[in-house]
């Protein structure tokens, strides 16, 4: 779930912008480097751009009956560094809002901090933690908590731009933590699930 | 399974902006041979996703045996044990790592118990000549064994008719051959055979039925009759059988014509009554 | 099985199509800003009737696409807007109520994101992915970078139909019956769909090697000449909701 | 452009674990027509990759007017300018958004000035009846459309061979029409054609050499002499293209029949002379 465009009051979509940006340009310039030391990189890294944009059509079941589609930021971060995932989720989120109305323009920046940052880094940050136990445990730890850390930032961010009438930014997280991040638990955990078959099926071609 | 009748009547399908099927009408009789015929694009695999309840319609109904296929969990369900669709393409159908574990994925879902399972993935693999190979990993399988995997993992969920998409695109004349040995054990083994094909020679050899899509519309009739009609295939891009057009050219009947073979009995009955009238 | 996807064939398919990038991205990310930065009485309504206005009757993006389209969207400003609509009151045990305040933020909220989709939407019906990706190469963006975005969207479509079919056999064979086989049959397909994506990279690789690919995809940039009363009529409109939705706001704000 | 003579002597190429051309020779002589024959995974599309220098060989080697292909740097460069390979798929080939930007890859690769590019496109354009569709992205082109871009591509950098691997595979019978239309006029722009393909009848009418592969090794000859021979068909798992089968059961020359219209007049001549005879 990305947040739609003029959801943001300007001067946070601004700010989520600039923090965003750093990460962003760090991403592209390893880019530019991974291409210069491996000129054949770049349609591997085209693939894996379309790869995460065609997980948004893959979708997963949910216990409530709703469905949804794994983020897939955990899987990127441990195969390609959450550095680079920065800059794929960036292209992949701007792909999003212009061919799927999905998402917005001002609104990138915070998108691409909670998908494209927090979400693989937190994945990433599981799957070396939880290594040692093994493959298909740091898989599922970092699919699962990259994507619902995406969705915890999400509501942070919904929260600090509509801060609750009544009970201000605290209630107001209460209020989109409830709707979008722990309907989310369920899907997280379908996703780390996901992440589980897929290493067993890569294991075995 | 056991044969079936399949019929779609007045299907409506649209993508936004393009009406593919404006009313079309087909009926498969059960253990008809049936061929879909159609240029690219004329809307052959929509028809067919529409019959395997793939596609919803806008309007019209599929029905199995006169019964129509309702949209729900378990009609969608049902209707998927009964008919089953195979696309041209098995890399866009084939999921798993080997061919035994992609076969029994369908009978697994069914919730049967591992031996019948296994039962049915030999059986497929039977059905299909594949038993060999049902231990290798896909991606080192030819081209056309992939695509009798694809049939194959359909065929383990026996249903009572089998849909395919242009069975016979890209493979080579010996993979032809393993292809329709392949259909004619199938239909022996009560399963209903329906191609959708734009090969219009193997049409009139192997089909009883064809079913030719034009314009949304679908025209069905006797085989030689259908790619006989020569307006009919102009207009639906296709092109008249080699052996019909041999025989047109020469004056011949054409009827009872199927194949190369017969086109030359043809020929030598006709050479012959030549021969005595030029006697007499 | 089609790969397409709608927005992306109005866009192909749009009369503005050959104007020039930088033309579209005045107009429409004016009307964004306008949406997010004005007061919401005139100035919001006026950039999303104004986006509304230049989408169906001057780009003439068909009205049913453009209402399918943004389907998904509504549903999340939806979804958005009840949560500010509802407001939780802690200091006397949890309750909800609804005020006066929570339904004029909840209104707005809504209205300024649908303007500033409308905003968004008018740039991206009428101006395919491959201008977009050329021009930012102008402005400066690594070739690399743009490069791999490119490839990504031509990827995109022939990824899609592949998946969109392998998804469709499953379900043909029972594979989306239930919840543990639905999320069983979904990381198959995860699974293939990554496997098929490394296939076609490295096919693509070998296929494009006899044209001389060195690792870079240079392609002949396009000139589009610049129109100048296009540019002049969308500074107009900008200024205009701006000037009337700032002036407008200080008159009759509510 | 401007024909050349391209040929591959004694090749041999191997994947670990099996041989795929074991010593063959083939000749490709300048402007001629070449059918390259052979079964799925007889080898054919090895052969094509390895006389465009795609694929290094093991020993032999390939020669474009005799002169033996250096596989340096600039050698590869040299060749590849003269000799261009389009695969089957045409997703293989497709990278850019739209059809003239992917055209443009090429001429863009051999820094040449912009109108001269721009002029390359408008040719290899113009070439494959892709003029319209200049501006469409690729994703909207149907298969058969693709497959014609994935040549012009080729096309753009004005080669003097092109080599097409199955340029007519799942086409409609509209779609091959188009594809022969666009060799005809390749040829006519003095580029030689060779297509490596199963599909015998089309080998038979429209190629004047056949190169048939079997197990490594490649038997060229006339056409007709070549699939006239049963036994090597045989071996090569392909069949005799259907036109030969009918006048070899009927019993009059093959010789000089191609396609069903040399056949209804040769089987015209035949029964005007058994008339005569019978007369007589």
């Amino acid at each position: 779930m990305h947040i739609a465009e003029g959801y943001l009051p300007v001067g946070q979509a601004v700010a989520w912008a600039a923090a965003s940006t750093p990460f962003v340009v760090y991403g592209a310039r390893a880019v530019v480097r991974i291409r210069r030391e491996n000129p054949e990189a770049t349609i591997l890294l085209g693939a894996a751009g379309a790869f995460t944009f065609v997980l948004s059509a893959i979708k997963l079941p949910s216990f409530t009956g709703s469905s949804s589609h794994p983020t897939g930021t955990g899987l990127g971060a441990v195969l390609f560094r959450p550095p680079v995932m920065a800059f794929m989720s960036t292209i992949v989120l701007l792909f999003q809002a212009l061919l799927l109305a999905h998402g917005g323009l001002s609104t990138l920046g915070a998108n691409v901090f909670s998908m494209g940052i927090v979400g693989p880094w937190v994945g990433y940050a599981a799957y070396r933690a939880v290594r040692r136990f093994g493959l298909s445990a740091a898989i599922f730890a970092a699919m699962a908590l990259a994507d619902l850390s995406t969705y915890v930032t999400t509501a942070i961010q919904l929260a600090l731009a509509h801060p609750d009438v009544t009970s201000g930014v605290v209630g107001a997280l209460g209020k989109f933590l409830g709707v979008f991040a722990i309907t989310q638990i369920p899907l997280a955990i379908a996703e780390g699930i996901v992440g589980v078959i897929v290493i067993r099926v890569l294991r075995e071609v | 399974m056991g044969h079936l009748s399949l019929s779609g009547n007045g299907l409506v399908v649209g993508y936004p902006g393009r009406r593919v099927l404006d009313g079309a009408d087909i009926v498969i009789p059960a253990g008809g041979r049936v061929a879909l015929l159609g240029a690219n694009g004329s809307g052959k695999t929509t028809l067919l996703r529409a019959l395997s309840g793939a596609l919803p319609v806008e309007s019209g109904d599929v029905r199995v045996d006169g019964v129509p296929l309702r949209r729900s969990r378990s009609g969608l369900r049902a209707h998927r044990r009964t008919v089953q669709l195979v696309l041209q393409d098995p890399d866009d159908q084939l999921f798993a790592a080997d061919v035994a574990r992609d076969v029994s994925f369908g009978p697994m879902n069914l919730d049967l118990p591992p031996d019948e399972v296994a039962a049915r993935v030999g059986e497929a693999l039977e059905l299909l000549a594949l038993s060999d190979l049902a231990d290798r990993p896909i991606h080192e399988l030819s081209f056309g064994q992939r695509k009798r995997v694809a049939i194959a993992g359909a065929v383990a969920m026996r249903p009572c008719l089998v849909l395919l998409d242009e069975p016979t695109a890209g493979l080579d004349p010996a993979g032809v051959q393993e292809m329709l040995g392949a259909l004619a054990r199938l239909e022996a083994a009560d399963t209903t055979v329906v191609i959708a094909t734009h090969d219009v020679d193997l049409a009139l050899s192997w089909a009883h039925i064809g079913a030719v899509v034009v314009d949304g519309a679908v025209y069905q009739g006797e085989i030689a009759d259908v790619l006989g009609n020569r307006e009919l295939i102009a207009r639906a891009r296709l092109r008249t059988p080699t052996v019909l057009d041999i025989a047109a050219e020469l004056g011949v009947s054409t009827r009872g014509i199927t194949d190369a073979a017969s086109l030359v009995v043809r020929l030598r009955e006709a050479a012959s009554r030549g021969a005595e009238r030029a006697e007499s | 099985m089609s790969g397409r996807l709608a927005i992306d064939e109005a866009a192909w398919a749009s009369p503005w199509r050959t104007r020039p990038v930088a033309e579209k991205l005045l107009l429409a990310l004016g009307l964004v800003a306008c949406a997010v930065v004005l007061p919401p009485w005139p100035g919001v309504v006026l950039a999303g009737v104004c986006a509304l206005v230049a989408l169906l009757m001057v780009a003439r993006v068909p009205a049913r696409l453009l209402a399918r389209s943004l389907r998904a969207p509504l549903a999340f400003i939806a979804i958005g807007s009840l949560t500010v609509l509802v407001t939780v009151q802690l200091d006397d045990g949890l309750s909800l109520a609804i005020t006066e305040q929570s339904v004029y933020d909840a209104v707005v909220l809504a209205g300024r994101a649908l303007a500033g989709t409308l905003g968004v939407y008018l740039l991206a019906a009428t101006t395919p992915m491959g201008d977009l990706l050329a021009s930012m190469r102008r402005i400066g963006v690594p070739a690399a970078c743009v490069e791999v975005a490119s490839v990504t969207y031509r990827m995109v479509f022939t990824l899609l139909v592949s998946t969109r079919q392998i998804r469709e056999a499953q379900a043909a064979r029972l594979g989306y019956s239930g919840y543990r086989r639905s999320v069983h049959s979904a990381g198959g397909l995860t699974a293939a769909t990554l496997v098929r994506s490394w296939d076609r990279a490295r096919r693509l690789e070998e296929g494009l090697a006899g044209r001389g690919y060195d690792g870079t995809l240079p392609t002949l940039p396009r000139s589009q000449a610049t129109s100048m009363p296009f540019v002049l009529l969308s500074a107009f409109v900008i200024v205009a909701v701006a000037g009337l939705g700032a002036w407008g706001g200080g008159q009759w704000g509510i």
